[in-house]
């Protein structure tokens, strides 16, 4: 059976809802008070659709899926309906909720690394999500198990299922758990930021895949997400949440090309734009692959990061090789200038990060920091440096120590670095908490009681609670949604402007570089295949690398993200 | 002659044969080779082994030395220096081999070996020789032990010695035929000459004895050898043992401990009628003192010494031995229950003190203030009672500090050279029943450090002399004369304070019958035990 | 560089004293919100006093846990009369044997009972957490050392180390020090190891990397990043030790390295009272109960103080 | 081949450990003020005496040079004395007690079964009852059963052994008269015997530890619920039982096995006071006994076996925690 993408529409009026949110409202009860998640937020869902759940994070889409599936923390109040085929799912019996989690409704969690059992097998796991539902044989299980790692697209399932979740990529891991996911043929598949974690690459992938799913076996996606371009490549219908109401529902068409809300519209023209691509002419034949473009030294000034020849080895696992996670990079940023580094998952991006920062070990080459060699500094040096640098890491959840609070964190470098008193201390956080968008009233909160996308922003005001001289923004963005990501890159920008800090920008989002960047340097297995002015790099590229990963990068337009998609497709299979 | 009338508690009657006898013991292991062992002539050893002489005791009366392998109980012709004894006939071992002299000299002789150190060795300072003598082991023999034929056995001693008839009841005395000696397994594997012989032998859980074929009753005149079996369960916590004994059930009736009981158990049996009648209580027995360093600071004074024999609370100091049946108040150092003791007090007062008088002798002595260190072992019996101690001193002005070690560092103490303590509670079972064993160890000044147990360091010529002269003695009762007299006479010094004659309780199971504690020595005589049949 | 100019010059490290009493007062709150923990707090203050008061407690009673009262006892040694000798004049009756208060000499054992008891914790925690703290984190050559340290410790049958020390000791040596010390020196090994194995897997966590990539010296890294997360453990350590040292403080005591008599404590008195417990079984009951009731405190204390402390179990309805 | 290399590698440590134990305890009990000749010397003893006693048993030298001496006899045996009386002890050699007449070796091997069967017992009860009751006690968080399963734990926690041993006997052995009160029959001779003898001291042992096993597995529980792959596998639909029996707890035992190693490797080396109470000839009992004895050779005889099982447990444990915890697999 074939489904086109538009087809459910035409039956929608015709079929009753498979899920029906109604009146859906969710407290929390943080130290006696209470704190609205939700507010009277009302959806629906039909059958073989997806439906897109947007909103600026903390919006509370992720706490509304999990209302659906009864899996809220025992401090929160949940009121209102969730039905699904008609069956009321909140407050029901444990026997329901049991056959619906899993059995009808699949679920895909925002980190696949943290939401898998460490201690089982990807293949144990899998199939014991088989047999919780179905009286099949162990081994009926396996074969199935195998066939649904292949669905996926994973290449080796046989290797997969014996594989435990550390020893496997981020990418594998997220196709695995939508393996499990998928595993009972649900009518309803929740997908909550399926492809944050990974790169444009992969998630080109795994939009694919869910896209196929949903064509193959007629299931219904609810997809949370911030991207807009991710919206615009799977999404049907759109739902939009804003401080847990929904503002506005729409076919995904209709609100994209005449958003009625105006928070909508204030998202939509948030959303950063890729230029028309244009692969016209790759020059695939002799790709100039290690031969980056020279050194640009028309900025005249000195560099305020010096890279020659850095190489970075991780010890291998116990007597194994080494892994290679930078190859030789020679990179220079100049003051006031913003470098963007783009790159698959995997190409060395966060590494050359923490290396510039001093964080892993040098294996050869050198690293300079305004004029400090961080490779050889002594510790004293080494303070001072940090003290001018600021630092965002990739992943915000487990940069922020989970026992202090949000303001503590941020208080951190001011309490080691200046001798402020607790009151003006207290007074700059909250500066901070406003500059990056946060109500002062999270200062409070640990990182637990906050959204993906909040804890990321705690994490830029600290790093930019000393205005560093160098930052390093490793994914600063990755879990914002639109407008405040756009809030974000502008408190960025004008920070930039006001103290003229150099900056390296890591990110997979081409956007956002195009329009934040002077200069991107393109990273592909530990070395700089591609290196020049932003709107060169993006524009025209010149290593096919490069090309694949713009097709690969979603645009905010249905239209013209079916036209990307098509070829990105061609420019994979070219490739495969 | 086994019917004894025992007062002291114990079912009696005729010694009815069969059964298996059970006794429960703390300690994890026996040792049955006559050299190392220390056991008292009517314990597990004398089940076992028999030597030259043995003790005959009865509830009430003091202890006699009797002839056991011996016809008698020696002879002297020389005033005590040399001793001649005579094997009695048609004496056998487990294995059917007669018993010579040599065989008993023998065992004398390896009781010398260095490698087989650790038993009773009064002999061997005493004999001819010994004090050079290593043992067998290197071919050579102890002149001093003559064996002229199978049946003869001449010791010849350095100085006359009165009490070598006791002497000769000592583990040491037992035969051990050469053929058999295996000085590593000897311990395990006695050649049987008593009543009963090893049968098997599990260290820390058990000792079985079964009868010995061979041995004779008509040549024995102290063993009644009842039950078919002896069985001797070890490593027994002494609290479980009385529990176990209290219950009376199962094989349990025909079981005893071999440890005393303790005085919360004591207070217990008191309100259970069953075990009351089944707990056997000793006459006052061995006496426990306290004894005042007399090389240290301020007790050197003899005023001081004198106030502290009127400081001391000897009433709490009973009721923490577990009152009345723990014993009874002392004054005089030779105990009840050995020939020849004469009563009396010096220093007459309260059983609980008197503190006017002890603060008035301090006073004169221009002490106040006075800080004591008392070493005490750390087992709860023997704290309790340094805290009855301590408690009494305090009243008259002295504080004390209680320094309990264990065991082990405590004898190490008491009897090593430092003796790093003023003040130390102990208690005196002499190994043989003459006053000689009451007041030499403990006064002789020869006994002070090197692993004596002069635990007040006392020293005093004029008593040196007396013992001498009264060990020399052969004639007991011009002896006993003399050793009442040292009694008196190291008390006007006030080393030590006596504080009780102790009474040791046992508890027997049912079906146990002529079971008796003698007051000396204050344990249950194993020779006589027999079980109620049917 | 410019950067110099918009910052304040580098000043030694100060903890943001305001952000601790938040925290504080949040701990307070959170407490304070949970009934069983103010319980656990309650009864440990109910002792600390009684402890502190003792001298005063007893002297209401008109007792010492010293002077015997001998007229109190029958002829075994056994206390007179109801209840191991209840009486208006002994309120808990009295000790067999010597017809000491026992009142007087439970509150006064509290005073030791709990000192050696808290102090002995509180040395082998302080010492288990600096050592597996400082072994996981800065690891290398100290790493080695202290974990063979503490194999070697653990490996080590206590009791033969205990009655060593207890006899090479100097009298002078105040025996509940002395009893702190042995009981720390054979338990802080497996906290240690405990906290090492935690901090062994912290320090590889972003949010500790994120604290050295901001300039934090190692002792700011320990104290502030890793050692909030080590909380939960260390308060659950502690609960589980007091109690567990106080019954070793009685143990101690048989070995001869107690507190010596008669200085009372709970332990020895608990030692004394099991055999009599057929005959006087309240000798048993009092200073039992008192020890029992004091861990319950301490129990409910550190469950309270661990779930104040986790901030994932902030507003569970109890 | 990787295992062979991990087990050598630990085995030289392991040596490395027991032998600073082993100096370790030589060292403390040259320090004690006791005399181990002294004792074996008699009574009454000379000075003469004690001096010969010393020199037989080798306690005249210096004891580094006794130390090396033992050591030696590990590798090539031992012989004290000389002529008829002497005493060869054969490697390996651990020592040879003159207390007993019997070579440390022996002795031990004899115990082993003893303690063993107290030790594995115990553990595997404690292990079942403090893991179970701390379980349903952090899954049942707050409510009426967590009160009681921690306030129990409290008393197990706080109670001595000794207490509960004599307490327990009292109760199940004499008045309701239902298991015997002491001894130890071997597996070997009667299994019902066995059994029945070692329920009480494994009940005793059990009760004390599971109540500090049920507080940790309590706490780690509470931590691991909050985790996510908790909340995937309850998405999964499975049922609370095998969310927490199977999920949860698996990562739960991870540090629980590493408190359990270092907890059975001392039982193992020596159950002291559940053997001194219930009477079991056990190396703890064997240990006491020495130490009270000063009985040097099988004082450290015992402390270096008990140290090598309570290492060798570790070295088991982290074996147990590859399986358990693939992270940290070799
Ligand atoms: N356990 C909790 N306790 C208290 N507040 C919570 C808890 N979980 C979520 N919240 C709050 O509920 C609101 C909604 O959170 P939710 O996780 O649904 O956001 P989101 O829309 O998924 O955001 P993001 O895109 O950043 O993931 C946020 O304000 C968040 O702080
Ligand atoms: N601690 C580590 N030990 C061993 N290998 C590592 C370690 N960290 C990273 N690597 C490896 O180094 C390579 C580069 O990793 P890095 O984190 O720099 O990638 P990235 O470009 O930041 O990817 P992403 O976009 O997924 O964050 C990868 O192959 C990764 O597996
Ligand atoms: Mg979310
Ligand atoms: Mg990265």
């Amino acid at each position: 059976m074939t489904v086109s993408p538009t087809e459910p529409h035409l039956t929608k009026a015709t079929r009753s809802p498979l899920l029906a949110v109604a009146g859906l409202a969710v407290e929390f009860e943080v130290d006696g008070d209470t704190h609205p998640a939700v507010r009277n937020a009302s959806f629906e869902l039909h059958g073989g659709q997806v439906l897109a759940l947007v909103g600026e994070s903390g919006s509370g889409k992720s706490v509304t899926a999990m209302a659906a599936l009864g899996l809220l923390p025992a401090t929160a109040r949940v009121s209102g309906s969730i039905t699904l085929d008609g069956a009321e799912l909140i407050g029901a019996e444990p026997s329901l909720l049991r056959e619906v989690r899993g059995g009808r409704i699949g679920t895909i969690f925002q980190e696949p690394m943290a939401a898998l059992n460490p201690v089982f097998t990807i293949g144990d796991q899998v199939a014991e999500a088989i047999r919780a539902h179905r009286p099949v044989s162990r081994s009926a299980a396996t074969a199935r198990l195998l066939e649904l790692l292949a669905t996926v697209g994973l290449d080796d399932p046989a290797r997969v299922a014996r594989s435990y979740p550390h020893e496997l990529s981020g990418g594998q891991l997220q196709r695995a758990m939508i393996a499990m996911a998928i595993s009972c043929d649900p009518v309803l598949l929740i997908a909550d930021e399926p492809t944050t974690a990974l790169d444009v690459t992969v998630q080109a992938g795994i939009l694919d895949l869910l896209r196929d799913l949903r064509t193959r076996l007629d299931m219904a996606v609810l997809l949370i997400t911030h991207d807009m371009g991710v919206v615009a490549d799977v999404a049907d219908d759109v739902v939009v949440l804003r401080d847990g109401q929904v503002v506005e529902q729409a076919p995904a068409a209709q609100l994209f090309a005449a958003p009625r809300h105006e928070y909508t519209r204030a998202l939509l023209h948030a959303v950063p734009t890729l230029p028309e691509l244009r692969l016209a002419e790759p020059e695939p034949a002799t790709p100039p692959a290690h031969e980056p473009r020279p050194l640009d030294t028309s900025a005249g000034t000195t560099p305020v990061v010096l890279l020659r020849n850095v190489v970075v080895d991780y010890p291998g696992r116990r007597r194994g090789r080494p892994v290679r996670a930078v190859d030789g990079v020679s990179l220079h940023i100049g003051q006031g200038e913003l470098v963007a580094l783009v790159g698959e998952s995997g190409s060395g991006k966060s590494t050359l990060g923490r290396a510039i920062a001093g964080l892993v070990p040098v294996t050869a080459g050198t690293v300079t920091v305004a004029g400090v060699d961080v490779g050889h500094a002594s510790r004293r040096e080494l303070r001072t440096f940090r003290s001018q640098l600021g630092i965002v890491f990739q992943d915000p959840a487990s940069s922020l120590n989970p026992r202090r609070t949000a303001g503590a964190s941020i208080a951190e470098p001011l309490s080691l670095h200046t001798d402020l008193r607790p009151d003006a201390q207290r007074h700059r956080v909250n500066e901070l908490l406003d500059a990056v968008e946060l109500p002062s009233r999270l200062r409070g909160r640990h990182p637990y009681e906050m959204s993906g996308g909040q804890r990321q922003r705690v994490a830029i005001a600290r790093a930019i609670a000393l205005n560093p001289a160098l930052l390093i923004a490793d994914e600063p963005t990755s879990a914002l949604d639109v407008s405040v990501q756009a809030r974000i890159l502008e408190l960025l920008r004008s920070l930039q402007s006001q103290f003229g800090f150099s900056c390296l920008f890591i990110s997979h989002d081409l956007a956002v570089v195009e329009q934040l960047a002077d200069r991107v340097a393109v990273l592909h297995r530990g070395r700089v295949v591609e290196e020049g002015p932003a709107d060169d790099v993006l524009r025209a590229p010149r290593h096919p690398y490069t090309s694949r990963l713009l097709a690969a990068a979603p645009v905010a337009d249905p239209a013209q993200q079916a036209l990307r998609r098509a070829a990105w497709r061609q420019l994979t299979t070219a490739s495969s | 002659n086994p019917d004894v009338t025992p007062d002291a508690g114990g079912s009696t009657g005729g010694t009815e044969k069969g059964g298996t006898l059970t006794i429960l013991n703390a300690a994890s292991d026996i040792n049955f080779d006559p050299a190392k062992s220390q056991n008292l002539a009517i314990t597990t050893l004398g089940l076992v082994l028999r030597r030259l002489t043995t003790w005959e005791v009865q509830p009430g009366k003091p202890a006699q030395v009797v002839p056991d392998l011996a016809t008698d109980t020696g002879k002297t012709t020389d005033g005590g220096k040399t001793w001649t004894f005579t094997l009695k006939d048609g004496l056998k071992y487990a294995d059917g081999a007669a018993i010579t002299a040599a065989d008993v000299k023998y065992g004398i002789e390896r009781s010398f070996a260095p490698e087989l150190s650790g038993g009773l060795g009064y002999h061997k300072s005493l004999l001819v020789g010994g004090t050079e003598y290593k043992g067998p082991y290197s071919g050579a023999d102890l002149a001093s032990v003559e064996t002229p034929d199978a049946k003869t056995i001449v010791f010849h001693l350095k100085t006359a010695y009165g009490d070598w008839p006791w002497i000769a009841s000592m583990p040491a005395f037992a035969p051990v035929p050469k053929a058999k000696d295996d000085p590593k397994k000897y311990s395990q594997t006695p050649v049987a000459s008593g009543p009963y012989q090893v049968e098997s032998y599990q260290q820390g859980v058990s000792v079985k004895l079964s009868r010995n074929p061979n041995w004779d009753a008509a040549t024995d005149q102290v063993r009644t050898a009842g039950p078919d079996n002896v069985v001797f369960q070890l490593g027994q916590d002494t609290t479980v043992q009385s529990q176990r004994l209290i219950a009376d059930s199962g094989d349990d009736r025909s079981a005893f401990g071999a440890g005393f009981v303790a005085p919360a158990q004591l207070a217990q049996i008191e309100q259970n009628a069953s075990a009351k009648q089944r707990l056997v209580t000793s006459d006052a027995g061995a006496l426990s003192y306290l004894a005042l360093n007399t090389q240290r600071g301020p007790l050197k004074d003899v005023k001081v010494r004198q106030a502290i024999q009127y400081a001391v609370d000897k009433r709490a100091y009973q009721v923490a031995s577990g009152g009345a049946i723990g014993g009874d108040l002392a004054s005089t150092l030779i105990t009840p229950g050995v020939a020849g003791r004469v009563d009396y007090n010096l220093y007459p007062a309260d059983p609980s003190g008197d503190v006017a008088k002890a603060k008035q002798l301090l006073g004169e002595a221009g002490q106040s203030g006075l800080k004591l260190t008392l070493l005490s072992e750390n087992d709860q019996p023997n704290l309790a009672k340094s805290q009855a101690i301590q408690q009494g001193l305090q009243r008259v002005g002295i504080a004390v500090t209680i320094k309990p070690v264990d065991e082990e560092a405590w004898t190490a103490e008491v009897s090593g050279d430092k003796g790093d303590y003023d003040l130390t509670v102990a208690s005196w079972q002499p190994d043989f029943p003459s006053a000689n064993g009451n007041i030499q160890p403990l006064f002789a000044s020869s006994e002070i450090g090197g692993g004596g147990y002069n635990s007040a360091r006392y020293s005093q010529p004029e008593v040196d002399a007396l013992i001498e002269q009264a060990t020399a003695e052969t004639d007991p009762a011009k002896a006993q004369a003399l050793w009442a007299q040292a009694d008196k006479r190291i008390l006007q010094d006030a080393p030590v304070v006596p504080l009780t004659y102790t009474k040791n309780s046992f508890l027997h199971g049912s079906k146990v019958q002529n079971f008796f504690v003698p007051s000396f020595p204050a344990y249950p005589n194993y020779l006589k035990v027999s079980l109620k049949q049917g | 560089m410019s950067a110099d100019t918009h910052l304040a010059p580098p000043a030694p490290t100060r903890p943001p004293s305001q952000a601790r009493s938040t925290t504080a007062r949040h701990l307070w709150r959170r407490l304070a919100a949970d009934r069983w923990a103010l319980g656990g707090a309650g009864g440990v203050a109910f002792f600390l006093v009684a402890a502190a008061a003792a001298p005063l407690l007893s002297a209401i009673a008109g007792q010492d846990p010293y002077t015997y009262d001998l007229d109190a006892l029958s002829d075994s040694g056994a206390p007179k009369g109801f209840g191991g000798g209840i009486s208006a004049q002994h309120w808990f009756g009295v000790e067999p044997m010597t017809g000491r208060d026992l009142f007087a000499i439970v509150v006064h054992g509290a005073r030791t009972s709990i000192l050696v008891g808290a102090g002995a914790t509180a040395v082998s925690v302080l010492l288990g957490v600096v050592v597996g703290l400082t072994a996981g984190f800065y690891g290398g050559w100290y790493d080695r050392v202290v974990t063979r340290t503490i194999d070697v410790l653990l490996g080590f049958p206590y009791l033969i180390f205990v009655i060593a020390l207890g006899a090479i000791a100097p009298t002078s040596l105040p025996k509940p020090l002395l009893l702190v010390g042995v009981l720390a020196i054979f338990s802080w090994p497996s906290i240690a190891r405990v906290v090492r194995g935690q901090t062994l897997a912290l320090k590889r966590r972003t949010f500790v990397v994120a604290s050295v990539a901001l300039g934090a010296g190692g002792w700011h890294v320990l104290v502030r990043q890793l050692l909030p997360n080590l909380t939960a453990t260390i308060i659950v350590y502690s609960t589980i030790m007091i109690p567990s040292m106080i019954g070793a403080e009685a143990a101690l005591s048989f070995l001869g390295v107690g507190v010596p008599p008669p200085t009372p404590a709970w332990g020895r008195s608990i030692g004394d009272a099991i055999g009599w417990v057929q005959t006087d079984p309240m000798f048993l009951v009092f200073p039992g109960g008192a020890l029992f009731l004091a861990t319950l405190a301490f129990n409910l204390l550190g469950d309270g103080l661990r779930d104040a402390f986790d901030p994932k179990t902030r507003g569970l309805r109890r | 081949m990787r295992l062979l290399r991990l087990v050598s590698g630990r085995l030289v440590s392991m040596i490395a450990t027991l032998l600073v134990i082993s100096l370790i305890t030589y060292a403390v009990f040259v320090l004690l003020p006791s005399d181990p000749a002294q004792l074996s010397c008699g009574r009454p003893c000379t000075p003469e005496r004690l001096a010969d006693a010393r020199a037989f048993m080798g306690y005249d030298q210096p004891w580094v040079q006794q130390y090396l001496a033992f050591l030696g006899g590990i590798v090539t045996g031992r012989t004290f004395g000389s002529g008829a009386a002497a005493v060869h002890c054969a490697a390996p050699c651990f020592g040879y007690s003159f207390q007993l007449n019997e070579s440390v070796t022996h002795l031990i091997l004899e115990r082993i079964p003893v303690t063993f069967s107290i030790a594995v017992g115990a553990a595997v009860l404690w292990l079942i009852i403090g893991v179970g009751t701390g379980v349903i006690s952090a899954v049942r968080r707050g409510t009426a059963i967590d009160r009681a399963a921690m306030t129990f734990s409290t008393i197990g926690v706080s109670a001595p052994s000794y207490l509960v041993g004599l307490l327990g006997i009292l109760l199940f052995g004499f008045t309701l008269n239902m298991v015997p009160v002491n001894g130890y029959v071997p597996l070997t001779e009667d299994p019902v015997g066995w059994l029945w003898h070692l329920v009480l001291p494994w009940c005793v042992l059990a009760l004390i530890s599971a109540a500090v096993y049920a507080r940790l597995t309590r706490g780690q529980m509470l931590d691991v619920l909050g985790e996510d792959y908790i909340r995937t596998a309850r998405a999964k639909g499975l049922r609370e039982r095998r969310v927490v029996g199977r999920h949860a707890l698996r990562n739960v035992l991870i540090p629980v096995v590493t408190v359990f190693g270092i907890d059975l490797g001392s039982l193992l080396g020596g159950a002291v006071i559940a053997e001194r109470v219930f009477s079991m000839p056990g190396l703890g009992a064997l240990l006491l006994d020495a130490v009270g004895n000063v009985d040097l050779p099988l004082i450290i005889g015992v402390t270096l076996f008990s140290a090598f099982l309570i290492i060798l447990a570790n070295f088991l444990v982290d074996l147990v925690y590859g399986v358990l915890d693939p992270r940290a697999a070799p």
